[in-house]
């Protein structure tokens, strides 16, 4: 069998080179590749398009990127919870293109079951509606919106087998699943890699063959965005 | 006039047993506290939850469990979890039952915009254009004037939007009105110690006044 | 909380009436709802059309339904596998309409996601593609077809909770998750009902959102079409 | 010329380490008891299925755990269940790498028959049409010509098609053809002890022949 199993995020993003279109997964700082991101800040690469939710904070995820400036382009439906992001915005050095969520999703999910279109409701009378395709479907109107199309996904699960086989914990699941579907590489980082036949089949939320590249990450901060607790 | 927190009781009063709900940022958090004795929902939360439950105590969080306001959380005995696919799937087939968010402007004819103010950094629309395109029903929580004295509730709104003829129901400091299907805010309820003048006046689009006013009941 | 539990198949299915569109879910006899099955074919309904991958034996499954004359028109991608069902097709008392397998999962899936129609290639250049809508995506051909729209879905589940929250157990997995997803009334026929708590939620296949009733079924006979087995 | 094991051999080793396959009913099947050594390979069953494995010990059947032809299976270390939308999914985004499956007629443009005959009972497409408009590689294992002697090599088809321009390589009891990007079944191997001559009178559509055609080797 082709191994997928890589020693590292070095080696799993070793031909990723500027002007790349990527997909990173997570919500928020919930469930992101923190290893991938981290040594694509120590890699030399720029100009890239980076399709994420959201684009992190000053000092951690695809913050630390913005920082580096090599990001040419950001597609999310909510950014800006970092001062360097809006500095690069206000002056023009990044481009921002924001999509409603559940269309970013489908998006993602569009391109990982072969689909090359798919129609939504999101935005229909916005400016997101500008330039493109509507249509009425039985009284509604609706956007026709494009499968992406990405070099890369970066995701990360919890756990995974040799296989590439992923299953996703709580909310840390979020994009993670349908951008795996939709890179043409997909490199999984997770917490815990283990053997074949470990996993319930029932259970896998990702199958392997979505799945190029695999890793056991290290260090992960996992970071808490909005800490909020109740009285006991 | 009630404040945020009547606001939050006032709404909590539509909803009924079963109810699956998506409750936006601000005011329309504070709904859930305030859910009638017998009455059950389960809160979905776009970033791929059913079943949230309160914040964590202390030491407990887990920071793989956020709601959409990348807030720690907890679940609830049967809770589910989900990709971001997935959860606009439910909110887009209408498998939602009622969405309640905040607004910065509402029109007549329900149009809705709370995403973008022009010259200001924007932010992104997050879920709310899904959200607003596909629920069945949409109850806007908000101030019925903005901090300027100008009242929200317009004949066309001035921003940009974030949907269109969506809004079902508004309830503000001073009100509870529904949108017309022929267009206008048909006034449902004023508050305590509110007169239907006063809200004639905190509205600018049109409002459809239609016999005795009651006073909402909290 | 609104009680999602019925007590039995009959509950389940007592507002189904004739001339109504029902998605089955089952491939061949593996995974099929037995117990509403049997209902059904207790009930003194008729033409009713009937979604479902496949069409039963005859004396089992969508071919009980068959034998009593209760089925107008089967939307299925492989029929066939009883002579009841040939009968009343070459007689003209049975209507069939032949879909692929790929579209009608993804016409399922299209409804229970909300998207009014979905773009898939299968089919093009066929007599599938009579009267449809073709599209060009990027020099690829693609048929437009339409999500959809079942007055009552009945799946069968190994394992559902109270909320109405469905795990599947392997290949008896198939179109179950996707027409639970579809129904406009979904009723879920389990092996094992438990309480809410009892089922892991990162497990969990079908949310309970998408399920308006539940029962656990019994005597599953849970039929084999094809018994292979190899030598020890 | 080869029997079926022949040319369930003979595409074997089309086979590559690492692929994902979808075999069809029939010879298609067999193919997975020929796999070289040292070639890992992970079947996809359409109904749900990656990492199937051979058929169970009696006694050992699990009535949950059907292939695509509705046979008791087994699955491997590694392998995953899911929906049939997902399984359909993989497959139109060309996750798949190569579809083996048998057919009635292959047209010298690649175009498919393998679902229905006019005026006889027609069970229906399945899979089939899925896995031809999508697969980017497929290899058609059938018989060079029909039990009444007439060849299913052809220039068009004339049963109902399944697929358009689809098939990338043909495996008879006679030869290996590809399909040229200009039309026509281009001969790549004879079976032992076949000629070329024996092909040609074989095949209706338009045979190429390039240079000298090797013999197959097993």
């Amino acid at each position: 069998m082709i191994n997928k199993v890589v020693a590292n995020a070095d080696e799993a993003i070793q031909d990723i080179t500027s002007g790349m279109t990527l997909m990173l997964g997570g919500f928020g700082l919930c469930g992101i590749p923190e290893n991938c991101i981290n040594s694509l800040v120590n890699k030399d690469i720029d100009q890239l398009t980076c399709i994420s939710n959201n684009a992190g904070i000053d000092d951690f995820g695809i913050g630390l990127m913005l920082k580096k400036r090599q990001v040419k382009k950001m597609i999310s439906s909510y950014v800006g919870e970092n001062a360097e992001f809006e500095r690069q915005l206000l002056s023009g050095e990044l481009e921002v293109e924001l999509i409603p969520q559940g269309t970013l999703a489908t998006r993602c999910m569009a391109a990982g079951y072969g689909m090359p279109a798919i129609f939504t409701p999101a935005g229909v009378g916005t400016e997101v509606a500008e330039g493109k395709e509507t249509r009425n479907f039985d009284g509604k109107e609706y956007l026709m919106e494009m499968a992406f199309d990405a070099d890369f996904a970066l995701v990360k699960a919890w756990k995974g087998d040799t296989a590439g086989n992923l299953i996703f914990r709580s909310t840390a699941r979020n994009f993670n699943p349908v951008m795996a579907m939709a890179g043409k590489i997909t490199i999984a980082e997770v917490e815990h890699l283990v053997e074949i036949g470990d996993l319930d089949p029932d259970q896998i939320h990702t199958p392997g063959i979505y799945v190029h590249r695999i890793f056991e990450g290290k260090d992960y901060e996992k970071r808490i965005e909005q800490l909020t607790v109740r009285e006991r | 006039m009630l404040d945020k927190i009547g606001i939050a009781k006032r709404i909590a009063k539509e909803i009924k047993d079963g109810y699956y709900v998506n409750l936006g940022i601000g005011i329309p958090t504070l709904v859930a506290n305030y859910i009638p004795k017998g009455i059950n929902i389960v809160l979905q939360s776009e970033n791929g939850l059913l079943g949230m439950g309160p914040f964590p105590f202390e030491g407990e969080e887990d920071s793989d469990l956020i709601n959409a306001g990348k807030q720690t959380i907890t679940t609830l005995p049967g809770s589910s979890t989900f990709d971001s696919a997935l959860s606009f799937g439910m909110i887009r087939s209408q498998k939602v039952d009622l969405t309640i968010l905040g607004a910065m402007e509402v029109s007549e004819h329900g149009d809705i915009a709370n995403w973008k103010i022009p010259g200001k950094m924007v932010k992104g629309m997050g879920g709310a254009m899904d959200l607003v395109a596909s629920a069945k029903n949409i109850i806007v929580a908000m101030q019925h004037v903005n901090k300027a004295g100008e009242s929200k509730l317009l004949a066309e709104c001035s921003l940009p939007l974030t949907g269109v003829k969506c809004v079902k129901k508004i309830v503000t400091e001073l009100a509870v009105l529904e949108i017309a299907d022929e267009g206008g805010f048909r006034l449902l309820e004023r508050a305590p110690g509110i007169s239907v003048e006063d809200i004639r006046i905190a509205t600018l689009g049109k409002l459809i006044i239609e016999g005795e006013i009651p006073e909402m009941q909290l």
